[in-house]
């Protein structure tokens, strides 16, 4: 490739990220970091366009015979950019390996409906579902289940090579890292961008800076309190995109006030959304009173994110009915390492001494509000999190009963897990639709997480960056995506 | 002297071993597994147990604590002080990287805090009046900013507004010397705004009190210029707790310069150090430590020995 | 400035009598307001409570916590330094390196981690983690300074007359090395103030909603360019209160030193 | 007659104080003229130090001169700072009264001496090296090229002074003021300082103003004589009329008080009558001594890896129950360091030393403690050895109270008040600084504070060198009752022989850190056997001006050196000549 380079030889960009990126895990979710460098230095069988649609990449093709069969037709001459060739071989062992719950892989999930993988020895690769799977094709997109070489397939090995756009030329552990063009790269010729300088900047307000003097051409994850700014600035473009939801998990164990789905109710019922909205995200963000789900998604519709209005009154009679007529106390974890997260938790705090639960925060340094999490040290909990697909299947994960720090502490509903599987399986819209209607029915009752808002996440960038855009919704983090189309003067 | 020299260090290497088991058994308490951690940060839900049991396994974590201190401590020894459990980079070489960097950012901090807070406090003492009225207010303000504040300020005003100097980041001064010192700038001063505040009131009480001595009269009535009288046997002996403020806030100094790393996006020890506490990358933060602590030592001899150029009286035998 | 430690004291004492608005209550929408607002002296912060009612309830956390941590330091420290300075040999070897140094060799934010996350974050906690974080400081100085006096000939004359030991120690070194020891009080209470607000920066400090001055300024911080009023009104109290205690020593530095008495 | 080099006119010198300016000198009026001494003697504490200070405005902050003070012809009072500054050490040299606290303790003396040196004229300073090493010898410093490298801690007493004396007369000023120059130095090496003074005098025609209360120093080298008391001049004239016809009746009470060595003073009770302990043979060891040396050796350590000094080389001393031994020889022979090893403030190397029953040999601190309890001190220099930090009341009751024999704060305040009484300070002083007061008035203080606590025995290290003879005389019949009273004994250390010789009961004469000579008063003192011991009593200055220059004379052997004021007049006008 190169022609369409030719034009405009030596581009640089200049990236500023939140994060300085951990080494990279076959398969695994590592943050907002990780998902930027994997989108730009790796490439799946899938992948998402600007507007946050699927398409092929690795895969020149697919084709689909049945419901639960997918065959991908790979491109010609696909090349790891440390040159070696990536062959349907090496589809196979990475599919087979995200697949293998034994590595433990968060893509895994995502596959484990695979029945077979199998390949010509040429360019075809044939995937076997024992069920139909909508959101299968999705996972093969996000950026934690590009095509690997053998060597990143073990355990803990690290996995900076791929098939992407770029190859990691530098790294230097706290400030950076050097990107170049991978002319290897299948669609070498639309990329503009001979380099990308990255930049860590952990700090919010460090990063804005860095954009607004110049230092940096991009940035990413732009702080809330730093959205006006930078629309207010001369030559700079916020692009900003609903993104992640935050919600109240809760400790349901046994002998727990919240244990009781009233009492759940009540807390769904008495939160101020609004208030919530203004208080963490300076109004960058919209009230959620139920499930987030992608406008795409044939689950979608209105009522389904409008589930409890808020009703101080009618908590409170919740409350009573539950037997806490005068409320109860109660200590809510939450995290001093995000602000977002810590206001977020005040304006609940406030929400729920409304009705009687008098809240005491704890507010941890981020690991160990992990840790606490994990080990079920509270009654309540704040949490920002998003699906690791757009699909709403990405519910799963809160209804299962498995105990880990973004989920409501023991809270298991095989009802509501059947009905997600089932959204999975369906292969018409309308059916979907009809089941995530059920489902609402059951959630609002149940209130496994109770959902406050969905929040803004902004991408920042001077005029002369072209042809780069924040994914929506639950893909916004992998933005990174758009940075092959993406040039500067 | 030298054996002075010689018992010290030996003694730091007891210091050393003994911050060694501290940090490793302090660790231990601190809730957070780097396994978990390592495989989730952000807000990107949770890992699957047995990804983390694997990790678990490779950081070698699954060992018995014993057999963890054991292998911590001969790793130590032989001078290797283990991996980067998040970026796998031998911890030695994160920390020579970073060491240098923060070693200049304090230096050219300290140097600029020595040189504004001496002079600031002498007058304060010797003018009285307005002048220490107004040294005494200008150093609450220097010690009330908090880096953090005071950072922002300088990087509103001196690179955005300006753009004099780089809103932050880090050049190699072997590259780019004066790319190195314009990016140093405003992070140096920004650590000097308080450490100078210390240093002029600490300055200041103890010129006092030299003030008043015999010997002043003396050097006055020999003839010398008040300058000298005032440089030489004022200042000179009223010296010592102004050696210890700026010894140990040069040595506090090499390990929380969190902040001024935060707000400057700078390279530093200490931001490796916050990265590693986060994280809970143990290596990380044992390397770091032992290493502080070893510089804390070193000062601590030099400072104890400048007492002693100081006040000959102090000298040991 | 007496005086305004003196009201200082009295708003600690009688915060929650005189402030206008309770401390942590929200009112989203009168978020941010400006100072001089109708109903807001010194305006809202980003959560719309009060800035005037945290900022004296906030007093109350504050002083509680700078003052304790400094006295915490200064006794531990003092003491240490001292007796460290005084005597040579292992008692020297065991207060100024085993203690001193080893809690210098440890950089203040892993001590002040490990402090919050063995004891819980709050008030106590801070007190604690300053306290021991300061003291070597005043330990150096305490050290360093009684390595010259106690070469002085009046030591040696209250010796020679039969001073106890622990008279020598504390009325006849410790009065001659009080002026830097007092600076380093008044510096101390400055650093306290400071590290508490880097320590909420970073989400160590207090636990929210409580109001601390520390905690206003580390919030507020994020407003800087554009709702600076949330950081300086917080700031403006911290430099006035800094300076106050800084007055406040040197008057009694000055107060101690027999030779500058007439000054005044 | 053309005017004096300095003219001191109706010179008040005020003391700011809680309530208001208060006088503490009022209208003192003299003069000295080129070539001239001047002495200014009197009481202590009247006043003599703040004049001499008040003319280079030395005086501390707080304080402010009122008349009229000339140099040179020029007003200096009203000179601003900088042209003062040209005038000192320069042209008018000083040297302070009390020498440890006037070095600074950071440097060594020899950097000291350098920097005064190079403060007036342009030397290298190699040259300045080699210029400060022959002023330490003309001070008769012992080893001057060590010497020059020590630091004035290093120094004894009278080293220091001698350290200070070389600091003053370095730039050969014009008038040198000279506050009690010689109070620490033995007889013979205070000669030869002497000598040194007056062979400047003559070869640059200096003025010179002494401070002193020795009278054999004032009947040796003043011209004149200015007394002062209560901070006025009481009189002022010739030395030879001053001791042949006092006009005045303080300075008849104070000539009075002067005593003499080798004359049983007036005022004191003969030596045979002195109070001594029955059965006491002076020259074997007694039974009962409560203070012995054995062959005790004691050594300094050496800085860094140099070796150590060894000030004291095995010596024999003892001091019996009841008995005042007179503790005397050259300065820097060791003598305040036997004085500190005995209260144990300094280890003893070899050898052994007893008080009381108690070995104090080694590392024994219980015996230490048992020792403090009886035994007391007053250090040589009275400034350093007082806590700046406590008042003087509290710095006399303090040994009270941590002896538990006092613990009633005003109790020990009333003892205080009478301890000042005893040694004749107001009482009222009370809660003064030691800053606060004279020198002598801070030796008092360090006087009241070692009979404080009645001690068994006592080490007086030079207790009375700074006091006026008429107090000084009050001091020692203090001493003398207190030996009656309850049989205390004493270390005397002086190198006033005359006071020794009416105090003691035993002299020991010390040299380089060895005994020269030991035996009763009377018989070292008129008896000597020693060369070293005869020297001694030869060089003592009498107070008498016609014997002292008798006795100069024969020792410089001319006549000549001193000039009479007619030719003072002549050589002044010959110099107005050169300078205009
Ligand atoms: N700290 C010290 N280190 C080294 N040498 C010392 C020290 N103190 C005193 N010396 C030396 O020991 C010798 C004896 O000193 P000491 O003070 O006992 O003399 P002294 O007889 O009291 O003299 P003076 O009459 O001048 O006071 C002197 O030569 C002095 O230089
Ligand atoms: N800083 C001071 N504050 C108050 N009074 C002082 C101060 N310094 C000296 N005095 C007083 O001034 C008087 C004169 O002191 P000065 O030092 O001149 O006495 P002196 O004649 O030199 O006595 P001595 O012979 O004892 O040295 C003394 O009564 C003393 O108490
Ligand atoms: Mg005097
Ligand atoms: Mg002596």
């Amino acid at each position: 490739g190169g022609e369409a380079a030719t034009n405009d030889s030596e581009q640089t960009l200049r990236f500023g990220l939140s994060a300085e990126p951990a080494v990279p895990i076959a398969g695994m979710s590592q943050g907002g970091a990780v998902y930027q460098m994997q989108a730009m230095l790796s490439s799946g069988l899938m992948a998402y366009d600007a507007k946050g649609n699927l398409q092929p990449a690795l895969a020149e093709s697919l084709e689909q015979p049945d419901d639960t069969t997918y065959v991908f037709m790979l491109r010609e001459g696909l090349v790891f950019s440390d040159g070696s060739p990536l062959t349907v071989g090496n589809v196979t062992k990475t599919l087979e390996y995200y697949r293998d719950p034994a590595n433990g892989t968060k893509v895994g999930t995502g596959l484990a409906g695979i029945e077979s993988i199998s390949d010509d020895g040429d360019r075809t690769v044939t995937v076997e579902l024992s069920e139909p799977d909508s959101a299968f094709l999705h996972y093969l997109a996000i950026p934690f289940a590009g095509i690997l070489p053998d060597e990143a397939l073990t355990p803990g090995a690290e996995s900076w090579v791929g098939a992407g756009p770029f190859e990691l030329t530098d790294f230097q552990s706290g400030v950076g890292a050097t990107l170049k063009k991978n002319d290897d790269y299948y669609d070498a010729g639309a990329v503009d961008l001979e380099t990308i300088e990255v930049t860590f900047y952990p700090d919010g307000e460090a990063r804005t800076n860095a954009l607004l003097s110049g230092d940096v051409d991009l940035i990413e994850y732009v702080p809330w309190e730093n959205f006006e700014r930078i629309e207010q600035a001369d030559g700079f473009t916020l692009d900003a995109q609903q993104g992640p939801f935050q919600y109240v998990q809760f400790n349901v164990t046994e002998d727990r006030p919240f244990a009781d789905p009233l009492v759940r109710q009540a807390v769904a019922f008495a939160l101020d959304r609004d208030n919530a909205v203004k208080a963490a995200f300076q109004s960058n963000g919209e009230p959620l009173a139920g499930l987030a789900i992608a406008e795409n998604d044939p689950a979608y519709d209105p009522n389904l994110s409008a589930m409890w209005e808020q009703d101080v009154e009618h908590a409170k009679d919740l409350l009573a009915e539950a037997g806490y007529p005068d409320g109860f106390s109660a200590t809510m974890l939450t995290t001093s390492q995000y602000a977002f997260l810590q206001d977020t938790a005040l304006s609940v705090q406030q929400d729920l001494e409304a009705i009687g639960i008098d809240v005491t925060l704890d507010a941890p340094d981020w690991s160990t509000r992990v840790s606490k999490g994990n080990g079920g040290e509270y009654d309540l909990a704040v949490s920002g999190d998003t699906g690791v697909v757009a699909d709403a299947s990405y519910l799963l994960s809160w209804v299962t009963g498995e105990k880990t720090f973004n989920v409501s502490w023991g809270y298991e509903n095989a009802e509501l897990t059947d009905l997600i599987d089932e959204g999975l399986r369906a292969t018409d819209d309308a059916a979907k639709h009809d089941i995530y209607q059920r489902l609402a029915e059951i959630w609002v009752e149940e209130v496994p997480i109770a959902a406050i808002d969905t929040r803004s996440q902004a991408y920042a960038y001077r005029d002369g960056v072209e042809g780069f855009a924040t994914l929506p919704g639950m893909l916004v983090f992998y933005s990174g995506y758009s940075i092959a189309d993406t040039s500067v003067e | 002297m030298a054996s002075f020299i010689v018992r010290r260090l030996t003694m730091a290497a007891g210091l050393v071993l003994l911050v060694l088991t501290l940090i490793f058994a302090a660790l231990q308490f601190v809730p957070g597994d780097p396994a978990v951690l390592l495989l989730s940060t952000g807000t990107g839900g949770a890992p699957s147990p047995e990804a983390v049991e694997r990790v678990r396994e490779q950081l070698g974590l699954n060992q018995p604590l014993f057999a963890q201190y054991a292998q911590f401590l001969g790793g130590v020894v032989t001078g290797d002080l283990g991996e980067s459990f998040r970026t796998q980079q031998s911890v030695l070489q994160a920390i020579s990287e970073r060491l240098p960097r923060t070693l200049q950012l304090v230096l050219l901090g300290t140097v600029l805090s020595i040189c504004i807070g001496v002079p600031l406090g002498a007058v304060a003492a010797v003018r009285g009046g307005w002048a220490d009225t107004a040294v005494t207010a200008l150093s609450s303000i220097g010690m009330a900013l908090p880096v953090f504040v005071f950072g922002a300020v300088l990087i509103l005003v001196f690179a955005i507004a300006l753009g004099w100097f780089p809103a932050g980041g880090y050049v190699n001064p072997l590259h780019d010397p004066v790319g190195a010192l314009a990016s140093m700038i405003l992070p140096a001063t920004t650590l000097a705004v308080g450490f100078s505040a210390q240093i002029a009131r600490m300055t200041r009480s103890s010129v006092l009190e030299m003030r008043g001595q015999d010997w002043v009269r003396t050097a006055r009535s020999i003839g010398l210029a008040p300058l000298v009288v005032f440089r030489k046997h004022v200042l000179r002996n009223a010296l010592t707790p102004v050696v210890t403020v700026v010894g140990v806030g040069f040595g506090v100094l090499l390990g929380s310069t969190v902040l001024v790393e935060r707000v400057f996006n700078y390279p530093g020890l200490s931001s490796l150090l916050i990265d590693g506490v986060t994280n809970r990358d143990y290596p990380v933060v044992q390397g770091i430590v032992i290493v502080i602590a070893l510089m804390f030592i070193g000062i601590n001899i030099v400072v104890d020995l400048v007492y002693g150029v100081l006040d000959p009286r102090v000298r040991r035998s | 400035m007496a005086v305004y430690v003196l009201v200082m004291l009295l708003v600690t004492a009688f915060a929650p009598v005189l402030a206008p608005y309770d401390p942590i209550e929200q009112n989203i929408d009168a978020r941010l307001v400006p100072p001089l607002s109708p109903g807001h002296l010194l305006g809202t912060d980003e959560l719309g409570r009060d800035i005037l009612s945290r900022v004296m309830h906030g007093a109350q956390v504050e002083l509680f916590i700078a003052l304790g941590a400094t006295l915490l330091a200064l006794v531990l420290g003092t003491l240490l330094g001292i007796v460290g300075g005084y005597f040579a040999g292992i008692v020297e070897t065991i207060t100024m390196r085993l203690i001193v140094d080893v809690i210098l060799a440890f950089p203040p934010i892993v001590l002040a981690l490990l402090a919050v996350t063995l004891y819980g974050q709050g008030a106590t906690t801070l007190i604690l983690a300053i306290g021991v974080l300061s003291a070597p400081l005043f330990a150096r100085i305490a050290y360093g300074q009684t390595l010259s006096v106690k070469r002085e000939e009046y030591v040696d004359a209250a010796r020679a007359f039969g001073a106890p030991t622990p008279v020598v120690i504390f009325r006849t070194i410790l009065p001659n090395i009080s002026a830097p020891i007092i600076v380093q009080f008044s510096l101390t209470i400055a650093a306290a103030i400071l590290l508490e607000s880097g320590l909420s920066y970073l989400g160590l400090g207090v636990v929210p909603p409580a109001p601390s001055w520390g905690s206003m300024v580390a919030q507020g911080q994020r407003y800087l360019s554009t709702d600076p009023h949330a950081l300086l009104v917080p700031g403006a109290v911290v430099v006035v209160t800094i300076l106050a205690f800084g007055i406040l020593g040197d008057a009694l530095r000055d107060l101690l030193d027999p030779k500058a008495k007439k000054r005044s | 007659m053309t005017h004096p080099l300095l003219e001191i006119d109706r010179l008040s010198v005020e003391f700011r104080t809680g309530d208001g300016w208060k006088r503490i000198t009022h209208d003192v009026s003299f003069d000295v003229a080129p070539r001239e001494t001047v002495a200014l003697v009197g009481e202590s504490g009247s006043g003599k130090s703040v004049t001499a200070m008040s003319i280079l405005d030395l005086l501390p902050s707080g304080t402010r001169r009122v008349g009229t003070i000339r140099f040179d012809g020029g007003d200096v009072l009203d000179l601003p700072e900088r042209e003062i500054r040209r005038l000192r050490g320069a042209r008018i040299a000083t040297i302070f009264q009390e020498p440890m606290t006037a070095l600074n303790p950071v440097y060594t003396i020899g950097s000291q001496l350098i920097a005064a040196l190079r403060s007036h004229r342009e030397l290298s300073a190699a040259e300045a090296r080699t210029r400060a090493i022959e002023l330490l010898g003309d001070v008769h410093m012992p080893a001057p090229e060590e010497m020059i490298d020590h630091y004035p801690h290093q120094l004894s007493g009278g080293q220091r002074q001698r350290a200070m004396i070389a600091m003053a007369i370095s730039s050969e000023p014009a008038l040198l003021i000279a506050d009690e120059p010689t109070t620490a130095l033995d007889v013979t090496v205070q000669a030869e300082i002497l000598d040194l003074i007056i062979e400047l005098q003559g070869r640059l025609g200096m003025g010179v103003l002494i401070i002193t209360h020795d009278m054999g120093v004032v009947a040796d080298v003043a011209d004149r004589v200015v007394v002062m008391k209560d901070g006025r001049v009481v009189e002022s004239c010739e030395t030879e009329q001053l001791f042949r016809a006092p006009a005045e009746e303080y300075t008849r009470e104070l000539l009075a008080a002067v005593p003499h060595l080798g004359q049983v003073s007036t005022v004191l009770t003969s030596s045979s009558e002195r109070p001594r302990a029955e059965g006491v043979t002076v020259e074997t060891a007694q039974p009962d001594a409560v203070l012995r040396m054995d062959d005790t050796v004691i050594r300094y350590p050496g800085r860094w890896r140099r070796p150590g000094y060894q000030a004291i080389n095995g010596i024999d001393l003892s001091v019996s129950h009841g008995e005042i031994v007179g503790l005397v020889g050259e300065s820097g022979s060791g003598k305040s360091t036997i004085g500190r090893a005995a209260v144990g403030l300094l280890p003893i190397s070899e050898g052994r030393l007893r008080v009381r029953d108690h070995e104090i040999t080694g590392r024994g601190r219980r015996a230490l403690k048992e020792l403090r309890r009886n035994v007391s001190m007053v250090f040589q220099d009275p400034a350093s050895s007082l806590n700046p930090r406590r008042t003087i009341g509290q710095a006399i009751s303090d040994p009270l109270l941590w002896h538990g024999t006092l613990r009633d704060a005003h109790r020990r305040r009333t003892r205080s008040q009478e301890l000042l009484e005893q040694v004749r300070i107001d009482p009222d002083w009370v809660d003064r600084f030691p800053h606060e007061l004279s020198g002598g008035q801070r030796q008092r203080i360090g006087i009241a504070r070692a009979i404080a606590t009645d001690p068994v025995l006592m080490i007086a290290d030079e207790p009375t060198s700074a006091l006026d003879v008429s107090v000084q005389a009050e001091v020692l019949n203090l001493f003398r009752d207190l030996q009656r009273e309850i049989g205390f004994s004493c270390l005397f250390i002086s190198h006033d022989l005359s006071v020794v010789e009416t105090l003691a009961n035993r002299v020991v004469v010390l040299r380089r850190g060895e005994v020269v000579e030991q035996g009763p008063a009377e018989q070292v003192l008129r008896r000597p056997r020693a060369d070293y011991t005869k020297h001694l009593i030869a060089a003592a200055p009498v107070p008498d001006p016609i014997v002292q220059r008798r006795r100069r004379e024969k020792r410089t052997g001319h006549a000549g050196l001193r000039v009479g004021t007619e030719s003072v007049e002549h050589i002044h006008d010959t110099e107005e000549g050169h300078r205009s």
